[in-house]
């Protein structure tokens, strides 16, 4: 069986770092938003989410992601998705999500990009 | 192996019963030796036809049909549902620049639907909708 | 929670095919909080039916239809192909003493089938071969 | 997708540990009798199957093993299961297999048992 959504999260240099893994269906949509919430209330503004994971991704689980970025603006914040699949890199493309957030190949250049200020 | 290779499922309404179809895709594409990446696109597109027939069909316990039918070249995906139907003219196309700010941040099956295949076509009335999605494999 | 959860699929013959029958009967039986050891079981059951059905039929491109019905207290799994069928009576019982030495190892199917489930019927002829399974499940 | 069948095999105190992976289906089983007669002909009596990662197997799968006790038999040999899923056990014994192999509950209880001339 494809295995049940579930996600870690990291603090890294005042950055948050979500790592999926499974499906990101609403159920795991919904958590990656409310993980993001916790931290962005104690001020958290950047924030990376790797999907390196996740080969299966639906929109409603994407539509959560929506969430994360309208409170990003608000506040001058930045969403960074790494470890993309190409099918699911496709899918945000579609959406439009990259016209609010960022894509880097690893979490380690996410962070660099944050750190330069990018 | 000119003739398609069919798997055919019928699923009931429960939590991620789309991955059973994905697994049937995986093993169809698997075997026809097609490349990740056109799985992967394939497998989204399966995926939201799916939770759309099974959450949108109106009914209280849904049967949703999907059937696969794979060449080296293309696959074409039947998705049928029994439900309500609907009026595809009258879908607005999502905006992710309204959707910020708005309540509502769904919206998107259709079009993801629509842009990543190769040919998308809706049959919705009162007895329910048929989703017919081809996608080029090679 | 009375009526039967149902899961329909028809398989063509790809390696492992089988494997996509059980993602259905998994996720049914998660569904339904039936116990690890009980889904071990009803797994091995359907998988045995499923490629006996490919296999033997007998046809170039066998299909197999597989069809769950499942309660929380009982599983019944259909298995049908459109092969040549066979006479059951005629099947000798294998026995591990005279496997060991002998040339063909094979022949457990059926025995594993009866053994494991609550009941067992086959119909078969012509047209093919019916295979009912029924396992309790709690 | 479950995963396709693989299976590492280790020799510890002249006992060949064989652990599948994945679906032993027709393909695993005889790369389970293959691995086996490579060391049997080399003289290894003694071999264990580990189960712990095979949660699904079918009867033409295991036939192939009825090829391992044959040959133990010969020799004096034996061939212990461990780590059973109980459905695999109970399909194990439905055809009769312990009469001609043991089971342990896990790798280390089989090899105590070796060493202990059972
Ligand atoms: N199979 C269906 N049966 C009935 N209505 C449907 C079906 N598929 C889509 N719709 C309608 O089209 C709308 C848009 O669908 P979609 O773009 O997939 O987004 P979402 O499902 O997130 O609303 C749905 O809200 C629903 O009203
Ligand atoms: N669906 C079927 N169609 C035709 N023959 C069958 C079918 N299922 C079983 N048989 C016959 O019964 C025999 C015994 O089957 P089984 O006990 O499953 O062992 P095996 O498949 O290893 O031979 C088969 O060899 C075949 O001749």
């Amino acid at each position: 069986m494809e295995q049940s959504f579930t996600l870690t999260s990291d603090l890294k240099n005042n950055c948050l770092v979500i790592a999926t893994s499974g499906y990101v269906n609403n159920v795991g949509g919904e958590a990656i938003a409310i993980e993001f919430a916790h931290h962005f209330e104690k001020g958290t503004k950047h924030i990376v989410i790797n999907l390196a994971k996740s080969k299966v991704v639906n929109s409603i689980g994407m539509s959560f992601l929506i969430e994360i970025v309208e409170q990003l603006e608000e506040v001058g914040g930045k969403l960074v998705f790494t470890d993309l699949d190409p099918a699911v890199e496709k899918m945000l493309a579609i959406m439009g999500l990259f016209k609010f957030a960022g894509k880097e190949p690893t979490v380690g250049d996410a962070l660099k990009s944050f750190a330069a200020g990018k | 192996m000119k003739e398609p290779m069919k798997l055919k499922i019928a699923l009931p309404k429960i939590p991620d019963i789309e991955l059973v179809a994905l697994e049937g895709l995986d093993r169809l594409a698997r075997y026809m030796g097609i490349g990740e990446e056109k799985i992967g696109e394939a497998r989204i597109l399966v995926t939201e036809a799916i939770i759309n027939a099974l959450e949108h069909s109106g009914e209280k316990n849904p049967v949703v049909r999907v059937e696969f039918s794979m060449t080296k070249k293309e696959l074409v995906v039947l998705v049928r549902d029994y439900g309500k139907g609907f009026e595809p003219g009258s879908i607005e196309e999502p905006d992710i620049k309204k959707k910020v700010g708005s309540k509502n941040k769904r919206g998107w099956g259709l079009k993801v639907m629509k842009s990543m295949s190769d040919d998308f076509q809706i049959e919705s009335g009162k007895r329910g909708t048929k989703i017919t999605i081809k996608k080029l494999l090679s």
